[in-house]
């Protein structure tokens, strides 16, 4: 047990650092720092720069175009990341596909496909959720029939994170409503542009629109498109679901945020004092931070397992749980240091290119304008890849054994 | 000593839930809020048909009589309803201060305006470095001939864009933080040198940002005291406060019910969520909160007709505290048990949310009332 | 709605307050203030005091020897009885068994029984919860057998309250194994003389002993000792646990532990100065003193519900719910107020006759002798008396539906 | 950079796993407490030949080296054991403050004692006016010829009663409140003058008040420097505190496991306890609050060894403050989960709550951390 860095761990942090610092296009960085919406392009740029580094997947195997790092490595390069503001790196293509594309894919399926993920030239999206299939995701019903060569698939899903901007969806599709519901699913490659897709934008009630409706009607799949064999698409799912533990938590952009609460906390007054002097918003600092650490411990503690070559369990559960449960914290304190500014909306920060607040515009600093909605938008965290309720459940069953 | 409501309280009840259960909803709050103003005029002239508007008014003056109860009566319905119309603004902060601030001409001048549904009000009392504080007032006002010359920069006041006079504290003595020197003046909003920066809050409705720039009042501008205006703003505040808590309240009933039949309705795992154990106590603890949170506002409305002054205020502190976090878990637990749809613009819950959100921001976030009550005890 | 009260109230209440002050034996004040242990004679004794002024069942109907008060004036009583530093009333025969006989019980029944309740000449316990029956008080297995003009009943009874003391005990027995679990309860009452009536300490964590298992073996009980109809026990067990709200919030006793309190805090120090000026403890002060007057005014809610006619309903739980998290929380602060002397334990204030701490004893001074003991024995409040689990059961049925 | 245990650590921890599940129980701690000084002597002689009270103690002094990682693995251990012997205040407060204050001679005249079991310790550190600060120190340390003579009441001793030699702070220079001018000396038990008041505490340990009266020591007595004995003094007592908080978490997956065992084998209402959702739920939330605590007392414990003194001070709080609020929640969970059943004397979970309770309340509790944390940041 030593939490100390090796000599080569300094150097291998300091090498990330220093590339990252000085490669981040400053207008994405700008974006990110005050939390204001990224387009298609700043993904883009930015995961194209990580690629050509060779930075692009720290999970993927080394002959797949992984870089072949430890743990450790990969945990200090989700820190630099964050600090470097980096955008989030869309996970659909990096994180869950082509993992599983390593596992079940087809050799064919590997070569047309893993490239295009890595220098981001396909744009992935997760088509899971139904309207009538939330966190009884087994429950689906968007159908796949076989029909020679293909399947025709129908139905919807909804949730679909970013569908907008995407050229292909992975899909959970019944292929059969024979036994229990969980076998029939089946694990399919859609690509968007084929005639039958469409994409509906759900407005957030943040203002935002990340979420859309994706309707499915006589959608024509190649079937060399399936991924696994037919009906056994729950066992890829699963798959996906469980085998990423490596920021799940968010520890890397939770320290973030607390920093950017910090600088905000230092900009507010209080009684004519900066905030961040204040005793009670210190404790309440003081008190997040415990949780964060306690956090990141935890997830260094099942790094060193998982480094030691036990397998990911289901204690991942508690890096979902609780990591969100920290975000959220953060969330509030954030929206409490701006005090009654949270109320000012300015739509101009949805838009691609806010210029920043207008000296004649409202009375709202640049860094407090995105907080209330963030505040807002943020709240999906315990919602979506798998509520806290589901992983709660996971705990007590998987763990607990009850 | 009795915790009923007189049958009169019971119908204004009934007439205000019924009206919002048929006359409002969220399509025609999406629609108010389009309209100039981000509210709907004439929504506003059916409040003063009601009678809604002159409450707290002599009925010599246009008014209906009533207090603060029967204040609180309306704006628990108007929780449920999530009214964008500027109410709180103009009936609660602006009647409030005229009321027991202006001199019988003023009051005889603007309160039946007020009640008919033809004036509209706001108080700009927040500057940018005051967060909750009403005493940290930069704005100043100097004596000059019989009147005074305002300066500064207010910001966040509700509803200022639509309002036609606009009350102001300003230091007419003293250093920033000083309880006393401070005024507050009822201004013109088409007075030269006022300029209103009007915008959208995240909750839907309406704030604005006043520059006074060398504007010049008469001394009949005056509410209150010269000086002594410190304690007149926070009874006003402290008023709004405490029935904002009301407003809280009437969210969380709706919230509360909008989950309990959402997870009637919603099936996951083969029956309805409902029959979930876990959702059922997180659904029971929604309704208690929602019961004390009304308990409390019902008697700081009470407290705030009369009796004591400190009773007063420690009960629009307690009623606002207990908002902000009953609130906060409210709401945040709305959402969460409705899953995905909790976070869409489609549901009301994402509205209810935002709305009750903003409230524990506004008149002093928990915060602010713990610590004030702290200082207090 | 008016929280004043009328100046017949004001008048009523200080002949309340005056007489209670007044009568309290010091002795006993004593024991109430600093939290020590109660034995039988003190609460006798203090019944009587107030059985001879007629006031000690403000719940019975006048011509049961009630004192005809409104629900305003029992709210007003219940402030000063926890105000004088009066015992908690031994609820048992005057809550529980003495509005089940009015409602209830014979003609016989009620001219034995009540007017030695009323004279505290017979102390009760409740015989409800068995070993395998606990919040599922219906799946009781206590039998009782009927036997010519008696019953004959075997079982076990467990958690039974002050047993040690108890003259009779009311019980639910089951006569009858047809039909729903709920079918087949009788309400029996049984001399605690009875030969096969044996009675077993049960220690708490506290080392206090105020629980038992009560042994019955062949027990016979006369069958005029039935309460209501047989195998229509589970009835009388509903009304007894439903009817009464006075009280169960605990509004009156909490206030009076809210002073204590802050007497404890103004007497600790911390830096240098008393407790109670500092901010942060002060603020936990305010936190729940929000709730407790939170929890006041619904209770006030509710009785003028009850004033103006109503029937209790299902939103008493909300009373017994969040009045025992207000108790504990201020056990809990007053744990946290006398900082490390928490540790030190007294045995002595277990015994009847504890002198107050010794100048030569242990640095406890005697405010803080009971403080930890009163924390943990305090837990039992959200376990009895239908737990909060079953509260938050009933509000989500009864109340919402679900 | 790791968090695994090496296989020595293994080691310890199995062996101690075992020791405490074969060997100790709630009945051997009911026979242990009832013993004279209130734990079991035998008992501590086998401590010691499992090398425990030599662990963190040099090789050449009897010692078998070693750090607080593997104290803490014991302490989780002793935590899951509910261990009443004096481990904390003789090995990790006693041997810290005579590690790092003690002369060479003194070392080695004390260390292999220690080792070997026959040297009992005890710190009195606090007063009844000091609450959790160490820097509040009353009692005087007068200097006479070439020692001290010592005078005051320290309070709440773990383990006095039982100690052969006694730390205590004392004041030899500054006024009350003073970080400077305390001075920490290692008194024998049996001086003239002392006299210590032994009392069982509320979790079924022993603890004492130390009366000094004129107490005469030489020199040699002094640990630390004089005038400089805070730092030793708080380094110690947070040594302490993040071994107390692997304690915690010992008790805390204790009660985790109990509860989860009786959720299993208790039927209601036809089925399973732990069929029921919200505790589901409930026991979730004890096993992460667990894993939390164990993560942070571990990384509490491995800045305790060397490094920067302000993370140690840090880590200490933080894992502190952490078991404080975990162990609240868990302890109580484990009794309302417990039903009837969690406040009896007969099961364990009472005892575990107990002890996890007291745990908060030494050396610091969860506010004054909290609070040392705010003043730190």
């Amino acid at each position: 047990m030593d939490l100390n860095l090796t000599p080569e761990e300094f150097a291998f942090r300091d090498e990330v650092r220093t590339f990252l610092r000085a490669s981040i296009p400053p207008a994405i960085k700008r974006k990110v720092d005050l939390g204001l919406k990224l387009v298609k392009d700043d993904y883009v740029v930015w995961q194209r720069i990580l690629h050509e580094r060779g930075w692009i997947a720290p999970g993927w195997p080394k002959e797949y175009g992984g870089p072949g790092w430890s743990p450790v490595q990969r945990y200090l390069f989700e820190e630099e990341l964050a600090a470097a503001s980096s955008p989030r790196l869309i996970t659909f293509g990096l994180k869950m596909l082509g993992p599983v594309l390593i596992e079940f894919g087809t050799e064919a399926q590997k070569q047309r496909f893993l490239p295009r993920i890595l220098a981001s030239e396909d744009w992935w999206c997760q088509g899971f959720s139904e309207p009538g299939a939330g966190s009884d995701l087994a429950s689906l019903t968007t159908r796949a029939d076989r029909d020679g060569d293909h399947y025709v698939v129908n139905g919807q899903k909804t949730w679909t994170t970013l569908a907008q901007y995407a050229d292909w969806m992975f899909a959970l599709v019944r292929t059969s409503n024979e036994g229990r519901k969980q076998q029939g699913i089946s694990f399919l490659l859609i690509d968007m542009k084929t005639p039958g897709v469409t994409v509906r934008p759900i407005k957030t009630l943040d203002g935002g629109q990340e979420i859309n409706d994706v309707f499915l009607e006589n959608v024509k799949v190649p079937a060399e498109n399936l991924v696994g064999r037919e009906n056994d698409g729950w066992t890829v799912a699963k798959f996906l679901l469980g085998h990423e533990r490596f920021g799940i938590a968010g520890v890397a952009r939770s320290k973030k945020q607390m920093d950017r609460l910090r600088d905000i906390a230092a900009r507010e007054t209080k009684r004519g004092r900066p905030l961040i002097e204040d005793a009670r918003f210190r404790e309440r600092m003081a008190e997040i931070e415990i949780e964060l650490t306690a956090l990141e411990m935890t997830e260094l503690r099942l790094l060193s397992d998982e480094a030691a070559g036990r397998k990911p369990g289901p204690e991942a559960s508690i890096l979902k749980l609780k990591g969100t449960q920290v975000q959220q914290g953060i969330t509030e304190l954030l929206l409490e240091a701006v005090g009654n500014r949270a109320h000012v909306f300015d739509p101009g920060i949805l838009e691609d290119d806010w210029p920043g607040a207008a000296n004649d515009g409202p009375a709202i600093p640049e860094y407090a304008a995105t907080v209330a909605s963030h505040y807002f938008n943020w709240r999906k965290a315990s919602i979506y890849g798998g509520s806290n309720e589901i992983q709660r459940g996971i705990i007590a069953k998987a763990i607990l054994g009850l | 000593m009795n915790f009923t409501f007189s049958d009169e309280q019971i119908l204004i009840r009934d007439m205000a839930e019924r009206f919002f259960r048929d006359d409002y909803g969220l399509e025609a709050r999406r629609r108010h809020q389009a309209l100039p103003g981000g509210f709907c005029r004439d929504t506003w002239a059916r409040f003063a048909d009601m009678g809604w508007l002159a409450l707290g008014i002599p009925e010599d003056l246009g008014g209906v009589g009533g207090g603060a109860v029967e204040t609180a009566i309306l704006l628990e319905a108007m929780g449920g309803g999530l009214a964008v119309e500027p109410f709180l603004s103009t009936v609660v902060l602006g009647g409030t201060l005229i009321s027991e601030g202006a001199s019988t001409e003023v009051r005889a001048d603007l309160l039946p305006g007020l009640a008919a549904g033809d004036l509209l009000l706001s108080f700009a009392y927040s500057e940018a470095q005051s967060r909750h504080d009403l005493n940290d007032v930069r704005t100043t006002a100097r004596a000059d001939g019989g009147g005074f010359v305002l300066d500064g920069v207010k910001t966040v006041a509700l509803h200022a864009g639509t309002a036609d006079r606009i009350a102001v504290t300003a230091r007419t003595s003293g250093a920033e933080r000083d309880a006393g020197g401070i005024t507050v003046f009822l201004v013109d909003a088409g007075a030269p040198g006022v300029t209103v920066t009007d915008y959208p809050t995240v909750d839907g409705l309406r704030a604005g940002d006043v520059t006074l720039d060398g504007v010049r009042v008469g001394k009949d501008a005056v509410l209150g005291e010269v000086d002594g205006g410190l304690d007149l703003a926070e009874r006003a505040v402290d008023r709004a406060a405490a029935l904002a808590a009301a407003e809280a309240a009437g969210i969380m009933a709706a919230l509360t019910r909008g989950t309990v039949d959402y997870l009637k309705q919603r099936r996951q795992f083969g029956r309805p969520l409902g029959d979930f154990q876990a959702l059922q106590h997180r659904a029971a603890e929604m309704y208690v909160e929602t019961e004390l949170t009304r308990s409390l506002a019902y008697m700081a409305a009470v407290r705030q007709d009369g009796g004591d002054p400190a009773t007063a205020r420690r009960a629009a502190s307690q009623a606002k505290a207990k908002a902000g976090q009953a609130g906060r878990l409210i709401g945040q637990e709305a959402v969460q048990l409705h899953g995905g749809m909790g976070v869409t613009d489609e549901m009301p819950v994402g509205h209810y949310f935002k709305r009750l959100t903003m409230i524990d921001h506004s008149f002093g976030d928990r915060s602010y009332h713990l610590e004030r009550l702290t200082d207090m005890a």
